[in-house]
C-alpha cells in the first residue's frame, strides 16, 4: 500500500538553492559592519557568577562593553581596576605592538622564515593574562603572544624562537610564534587548528580531579570553531563542568574566509554555548576594561566550581593573517577604518587622558619605552643569531626529545647525519 | 602468582598501577560503571572511586585529546578506545598531539599517555571490529606500539606503557582475550587456563618495550609476528614439521632488530605474518630492515603473510584471516625456494 | 611589575572537583525518569515552517506530543494522518517489532553472528519515513531499520543480509543489520558512529546545488551526538542552509552509558541547535502522531528551501543495545516499566481502537499476520543459506568492489587466496 | 600547448573537468573567492559561479564528509586540503567512509572524490607545513594514490583523478608548485618555464594512474622515488656519475611493479628514496615487493633514503631534507656494496 506523505506541500517543487555566504563587503567596495550586533557601553547587565545558565541567555547576544564614546568606563562590568593595573595595561599592549612591528620587520628582511601579529587584538590576550593567577594555563592559538608579553615572559626568548637561533628555547624545531612556556602558563602551540581547545578542558579536568585550585584557559579563533575538537571541548566541558575559560577569539576573518563560514546561521559565536548549557556571554574585545571584568568574572565562576564560561571577544584581525598573505585580495584595503569597536589601544590610552591618569606626553613616552624594551630584547636575540646564519642549535638537538630516551634505530639515523 | 586470562591480565595492570600511582586515571567509552565491553577495567570504578576510572562521551577525539591536556598537567591517563577500528577520530589528537609534544615543547610538555584498543579479527565482528592498524602508528615518530599476546605479556607490557613517559599505542588482540587462539577456528575453543602464560605474578612487574619473546626456538626458518598470529605460527610450525623459530616482536616500536637479526642470520629464510592488510603493513618494514641488513644471509625472499588489501569482511572471515594453512604453505614454499 | 589579579576570589581557594554525570537509577534501584520534561498532549504549539529559528526557542525544551492519555489525538499537530494512514503506520510497526524478534531469535540459535533490535523505538523511523517522498535519502544508523520496513523494502533482503547468505545483497561483507538501498532511500549503515550526518547534509548541499527537489535526512543516537562529525554536519547544515532534516534519536542509553555522558549539562539534546541557529524541536518519539506532523514539518522547511531542522526524537532502547549485550549489568532491569512515554504500538493501537477505527481483534489480527509476514520472509530467506552453513557467496567476491575496477595487484591476491 | 607551473596546471585540469562535466564541484578553505592559499582555485569561482567553486568551514572531517555526501547524489567533488599535515580530522572519513563505500555497500553506493592536499617539505614551513604522509594511504584499501611531480603529469593524473570513480588522494608537492626543486637549495631558484614538462597541452588529456615515468635511463643502479626527491635524484645521478634509471612512481597505488621490476631486474641495484619518515614509510612496502621478487637479481642490498624519524623541523630543515648528497651517498654505497 502506497500513501502519500502527510504534507501541505504537494509537487511539483521549486528547485532548491545553496546559500553560499559572503561578508558584506569584498575589495571595491565600502566596509560595512552593520551585521555586527553592538549593545552600549554599560548596558550589559552583571550577573552573579553562579546565576544559572538558562538566566544568561541574552549575555551571547548582547555586548559587554565598558568605555564610552567619551572615554569613561560605565556600566556594572566597569571599575573593578585601579589606574596602576590600567597602566601595566596598556603598557603590555604598548609592548606587544612594538614587538610585532618589528618582528614583521625583521621577517621582511629575512631575518626569519614567517611571522603573525595581532595587530588591534592586543586588548584580548594582554587583559586576560593579568586576570588568571600563576599556576593557571593557558592554551593558546599563535595569536595570543600577548599573554606571554603580560605575564613578563623575557621578550627576548620570543625573538630567539623566531629567529630559531642558538639560545630558542624550542630549539629551532618549530615554526616562528609556536611559543611554549609551562612556567609563564603557557601550553605549546599547535600548528594544528583547534586541538588545544578539547586539551584546556583535560587540563581543566585533571586539576579538578586532582582537587587542585588551578584553572585552565582554552582559545580558538572564530574560523577554527568549526573544527571537531571545538566540539569535543564543549561536550566534555559540559558534562564534567570542567573548570575552564573557553574563549572564542572572533577577529572577524580567517585567513581570506570572513567569520560567516564558521558561524553560519547562528546570530553569535557565543550562542554555541546554549545547545551546552554553557553559560556565554559576548564581549567587546577592544576594550581593555571589558575584557579584563570578564576574564575575571569567568576565572571566579572556574575557580568556584562552577564550570566553564565560554565568551565570544568581538574584535578584528588589522593586519594580514600571517607574514605570507595579502588581505587586500579579499576585503577592503580600508576596512579596519570602517570596524566599530575602534582601537584597543587608543581606547586606553584616551581613558587614561580622560580620567587624568596620563597625558598625551605619557603616551608618548610609553611607546617610545616600548620600542626601546623592544630593540634592546632585538639586539639581544639577534646576537644569538637569526635563521640561517648558521647560530642555531646543534643539528644533532634534532633528534632529541622525539621520545624521552632516544631510541637505538633513532641513534643510529643521528649518526648517519653525521651527529 | 594466579591464573589469568588476558582480560583478567589487563585488568590486573590496571589496579596494580592505580594502587602505586595516584595519577593514573582511566576512562573511555562504557569502562566506569560497566567496566568496558570486554570487561577489561570491571572492577576499578568500585574499587578506586568515580574519579579514578569513569565513562566518557562517544568521541575519540575528546577523549585523547582530553587525555592529552591531563598528562600536560602531570596525570597519567589510560584510555580506552572501544575498537581499534574506531581509533580514526583521534588520529589527529594521536599523530599531530600527542606524538610531538616533548618533541615541539623541547620537552616542556609531554604526553604521558597510554592509549589501549582491542585489535585484529577472528570474531566475525566485520569491517569495524576486526581492523589491525599498527601500521599507521609505527610510521609516526614519537609513538611506541605495543601488541602482547598472552595475559603475562600484557601485564608487563601494559605497566611498562602506563609508566612509560611518552605515549604509548596498547593493542590488544581481542580474539585472544579468553584464550589462545591458533586459526583453527573449526576446534574447540582453548582456554588460557591451559596455557603456562596465563601464570602471572601478583603485584607490579614490567616487561621493557624493545624485547621480542622467542615462542619457539628453531633453526630452519624465522617466523616474524605479534598478536593472534604468534599462535597460528606455533600451529603452523607443528603442521609443516619445519624447525620454526617463531618470534613474538612484542612492541613495533622500539623494535628488537638485534633478536630479530641474530635470529634470521641463523635460519637465512623468513617469513613475516600479520592480521593487517599487506600493502604498506608493518610487515612491509620487516622485509626493508631484514633485505638491507642481512641480503647477503637470506637463501630465499621473505615472503609476507597478511590480510588481503581489501576490507575484512563477515562472512568469508577465514578465507580473509591469513590460518595456519596459508602461513603454512608460505613457510614450505620459503623452505623450497633459493 | 606584578599586579594581584582583579577578582573578589582570594586565596586559599577550596578544592576543584569533578562532576562524573550518573544516571538516576542503577540496577537493584526504582526506575527513575523525573528529570525527563514532558509536556501535555497537544500543549505545544505548530509554528509556520517559515517561522523565524528566534521564535521557535521553546520547542527545544517542550515535548510534542499528539495522543493524550485518553489516546485521543489532541492539539495543532493532530489531525494530519487519514485512518488508512494510521493503520499503514501500525502494520509497519508490528511487522518491524515481529522481524526484530525473528532475528534475535535466530541469532540466539547461532544463524547469525550478531543483532540488533529497536524495540520500543519503532515509531521513530517508521512515521519518518512515510513522510518523505521517494528520491529523498536517509543516512541511518543501525537502529534504522524501520526505514526500509516502512519503504516497503523486501524483508527477505534484510534476512538474506543479517545470515550473509547466497542472496546477501552485499556480499557477505558487512556485519548482520548494516544494510543498504539507495532504491528505497537508505544509505549505506556504517559500524563508525556519526559519520553519516555531515554525509547527510553533503548530500543535500549537492541536492540544493543541483537545483533539484529532494532532501535528505541524518540520523544518529544521542550517544553519538559527542562524535565530531555531529558538530560538522551542525556547521555545514547552518553555514550552507542545506535541505537536511537532523534527526537525534534519544533512547535514553549508549550501551551502558546513560544520555547525560553526551548531553552534558543543557537541559535536552535539541538545545543543540540553538548555538547554530537551526530550528529545533524536541518530540515525543513513542507517539506515531507526533513523529509523524514533526517529520512533515521539518521535510516541507528543508523541500521549501528553508534549510535544516534538528528533531530530538525522545524515546527509550527497550531491549538489549544488541545480542552481545546485557543491561541488567547497568541499569534497573524492569526499568522499561517506569518510561513515561509507553509504548509505541499500543499507544497508536489504543487510539485506533479508541478512535473506533479497529478493534481488539483487528490489533490481533494485525499481529499474527504481521508474525506471518516475517515467517514467509524468514522461510525464504534461511532457503539462500544462513552465516556458516556454506550458502554464502563466493569467496571470490571478496575481492570485489574495493575498486570500480580490480587492479593487478588484488587479482593477484584473489588467485593466490584460490579464486 | 602553453608553458604552465604545476600550479596553473592544477588551476587548468580543474577549469577542464569543470566544463566537461557539470557535476565537477570545487571546494575547501579559502578555495572559492581567494582562490587557495597556493592558488591552485584561482579564477574558478568567478568563472564558473560560486555554486561550482566555493569557500568551506575549517574543519576537514567536514569537507570530506561532505564530499561523501555530494558524491554519493551524484556529483564528482574534488576537495582541497590547505596542508597535507592538516588531512587527519579528516582522516576517519577518508578511511571508514570514502575507502569502504563502494564495498560495504557491494557498490550501491561509491565515493568518486578527488582529494587534493599540498605535501613534502623545503619550503621553512616547519613540522606542520611539511609532512609527506601518502604512507597512512596506501595501507588503505580502497584508495588510491597519487603524486605528480611536473605540470605535465599534475594536469593529467588530476584529471584522471576526477573522473576516477573512487576515491583518489591526490598529493601536489608543494615546493616543485613554482619550479623544479633538486635540493640544492642554496642555487637560485629554476622556473618551469625552463623545464620541457612545463609544455602542457590544452583540453582535456589523462595519465592513467598505474604507470610510471622513467625521468632517466640508466643501467647501473635504479632509483625509485615520486615527488620532489625526483629532482633531487636526478642531480645525484648527475653528481655521482652514476649511470642511474631514476623512476617517478606517479601513483603509489596502483603501483607499476611492471616497470619497476624490469629496471631493477636489469640493473640488480636499487635505492628507494622520500620525503617521508624511514619507518614504515612506503620505501618499506618497495623494498617488501622488491627482494620477494627479485631476491637472487639484487646484487646489494636496498638502501631507503628517507626522511629522518623525527617530526620536521623549522631551522635544521636542511638536514633533514634527504638532498642530493644523501642521496648520492646512499647510491655510490649501493654501487660498490656486494
Ligand atoms: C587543522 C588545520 N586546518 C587548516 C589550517 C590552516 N590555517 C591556519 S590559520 C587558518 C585560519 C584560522 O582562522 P581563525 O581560527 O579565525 O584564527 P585567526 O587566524 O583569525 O586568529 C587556517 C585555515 C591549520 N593550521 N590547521
Ligand atoms: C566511532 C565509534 N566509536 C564507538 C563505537 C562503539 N559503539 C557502537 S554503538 C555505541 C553506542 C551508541 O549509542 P547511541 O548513539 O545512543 O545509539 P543507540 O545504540 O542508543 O541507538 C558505541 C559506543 C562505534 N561504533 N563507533
Ligand atoms: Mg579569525
Ligand atoms: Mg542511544
Amino acid at each position: 500500500m502506497t500513501v502519500e506523505p502527510e504534507t501541505t506541500l504537494a509537487p511539483p517543487f521549486a528547485p532548491l538553492q545553496l546559500r553560499i555566504p559572503e561578508p558584506a563587503a569584498r575589495p571595491g567596495e565600502a566596509p560595512r559592519f552593520a551585521d555586527v550586533a553592538l549593545s552600549p557601553a554599560g548596558a550589559v547587565r552583571r550577573p552573579e557568577v553562579d546565576c544559572p545558565e538558562n538566566d544568561l541567555l541574552d549575555l551571547a547576544y548582547s555586548l559587554v562593553r565598558v568605555l564610552d564614546d567619551d572615554h569613561q568606563a560605565v556600566g556594572p562590568w566597569a571599575g573593578r581596576l585601579t589606574s596602576d593595573q590600567l597602566v601595566v595595561g596598556i603598557n603590555d599592549m604598548l609592548r606587544q605592538r612594538a614587538f610585532d612591528a618589528k618582528m614583521l620587520r625583521a621577517q621582511r628582511q629575512g631575518k626569519t622564515s614567517f611571522y603573525m601579529q595581532a595587530l588591534g587584538e592586543e586588548a584580548v590576550a594582554c587583559a586576560h593574562a593579568r586576570a588568571l593567577r600563576p599556576g593557571d594555563m593557558n592554551f593558546p592559538t599563535y595569536r595570543q603572544q600577548g599573554l606571554l608579553i603580560a605575564s613578563d615572559y623575557p621578550m627576548v626568548e620570543l625573538m630567539n624562537q623566531i629567529f630559531s637561533n642558538s639560545h630558542d628555547p624550542m630549539k629551532g624545531r618549530q615554526l616562528p610564534v609556536m611559543y611554549s612556556s609551562k612556567a609563564h602558563g603557557f601550553f605549546t602551540i599547535s600548528g594544528n587548528l583547534g586541538t588545544q581547545f578539547i586539551q584546556a578542558v583535560g587540563w581543566a579536568m585533571a586539576s579538578a580531579l586532582s582537587g587542585d585550585t588551578k584553572i585552565a584557559s582554552g582559545w580558538i579563533g572564530d574560523g577554527a570553531t568549526a573544527e571537531s575538537d571545538f566540539h569535543a571541548a564543549m561536550v566534555f566541558a559540559s558534562t564534567y563542568q570542567a573548570p575552564v575559560i573557553l574563549n572564542i577569539v572572533n577577529n572577524q576573518w580567517a585567513i581570506s574566509t570572513f567569520q560567516g563560514f564558521a558561524r553560519g546561521s547562528s546570530a553569535t559565536f557565543a550562542a554555541r554555548g546554549h545547545g551546552f548549557g554553557i553559560p556565554a556571554i559576548r564581549v567587546d574585545g577592544n576594550d581593555y576594561l571589558a575584557v579584563s571584568a570578564v576574564s575575571s568574572w569567568a576565572a571566579e565562576r572556574a575557580r568556584r566550581n562552577l564550570g566553564p564560561t565560554l565568551i565570544e571577544w568581538v574584535t578584528y584581525r588589522a593586519g594580514a593573517h600571517s607574514s605570507s598573505d595579502d588581505p587586500s585580495a579579499y576585503r577592503p584595503k580600508d576596512e579596519v577604518a570602517g570596524w566599530p569597536l575602534g582601537d584597543p589601544v587608543d581606547r586606553l590610552s584616551q581613558h587614561l587622558i580622560a580620567t587624568g591618569v596620563w597625558t598625551d606626553d605619557d603616551h608618548t613616552a610609553a611607546v617610545a619605552n616600548a620600542a626601546a624594551v623592544v630593540d634592546t630584547a632585538y639586539a639581544a636575540a639577534e646576537a644569538n643569531g637569526v635563521l640561517g646564519d648558521g647560530h642555531s642549535t646543534s643539528p644533532s638537538t634534532m633528534f632529541d626529545d622525539v621520545y624521552a630516551t632516544t631510541p637505538a634505530l633513532l641513534k643510529h639515523q643521528r649518526q648517519q647525519a653525521g651527529y | 602468582m594466579a591464573t589469568m586470562t588476558m582480560i583478567e591480565a589487563i585488568r590486573d595492570a590496571h589496579r596494580v598501577a592505580m594502587e602505586r600511582d595516584d595519577t593514573v586515571v582511566v576512562f573511555g567509552q562504557d569502562v566506569g560503571y560497566f567496566g568496558g565491553v570486554f570487561r577489561c577495567t570491571a572492577g576499578l570504578q568500585k574499587e578506586f572511586g568515580d574519579h579514578r576510572c569513569f565513562d566518557a562521551p562517544i568521541s575519540e577525539a575528546g577523549i585523547v585529546g582530553a587525555a592529552i591536556g591531563m598528562g600536560a598537567y602531570g596525570l597519567r591517563p589510560v584510555v580506552e578506545i572501544q575498537f581499534a577500528d574506531y581509533v580514526y577520530p583521534a588520529y589527529d589528537q594521536i599523530v599531530s598531539e600527542a606524538a610531538r609534544l616533548r618533541y615541539r615543547s623541547a620537552g616542556d610538555f609531554t604526553a604521558p599517555i597510554t592509549i589501549r584498543m582491542p585489535t585484529g579479527g577472528g570474531i566475525f565482528g566485520g569491517q569495524t571490529h576486526s581492523q589491525s592498524p599498527e601500521a599507521l602508528f609505527t610510521h609516526v615518530a614519537g609513538l611506541k606500539t605495543v601488541i602482547p599476546s598472552n595475559p603475562y605479556d600484557a601485564k608487563g607490557l601494559l605497566l611498562s606503557a602506563i609508566e612509560d613517559p611518552d605515549p604509548v599505542i596498547f593493542l590488544e588482540p581481542k580474539r585472544l582475550y579468553n584464550g589462545p587462539f591458533d586459526g583453527h577456528h573449526d576446534r574447540p575453543i582453548v582456554p588460557w587456563s591451559k596455557h603456562p602464560l596465563s601464570n602471572v605474578p601478583d603485584g607490579h612487574y614490567t616487561i621493557p618495550f624493545g624485547q621480542a619473546r622467542i615462542h619457539r626456538p628453531g633453526s630452519e626458518l624465522t617466523v616474524l609476528t605479534y598478536g593472534t598470529m604468534v599462535y597460528v605460527a606455533l600451529a603452523a610450525a607443528q603442521e609443516t614439521g619445519i624447525d620454526a623459530e617463531v618470534i613474538d616482536l612484542r612492541s613495533l616500536v622500539p623494535l628488537d632488530l638485534e633478536t630479530i637479526s641474530t635470529s634470521v642470520a641463523k635460519t637465512g629464510r623468513c617469513v613475516v605474518a600479520h592480521e593487517a592488510t599487506l600493502t604498506s603493513g608493518f610487515g612491509a618494514e620487516l622485509c626493508a630492515i631484514l633485505q638491507q641488513e642481512l641480503l647477503y644471509s637470506l637463501e630465499a625472499p621473505i615472503i609476507r603473510v597478511a590480510g588481503w588489501d581489501t576490507p575484512y569482511p563477515h562472512a568469508h572471515e577465514w578465507v580473509y584471516f591469513p590460518g595456519p594453512e596459508r602461513l603454512g604453505a608460505a613457510m614450505r614454499a620459503t623452505m623450497e625456494a633459493g
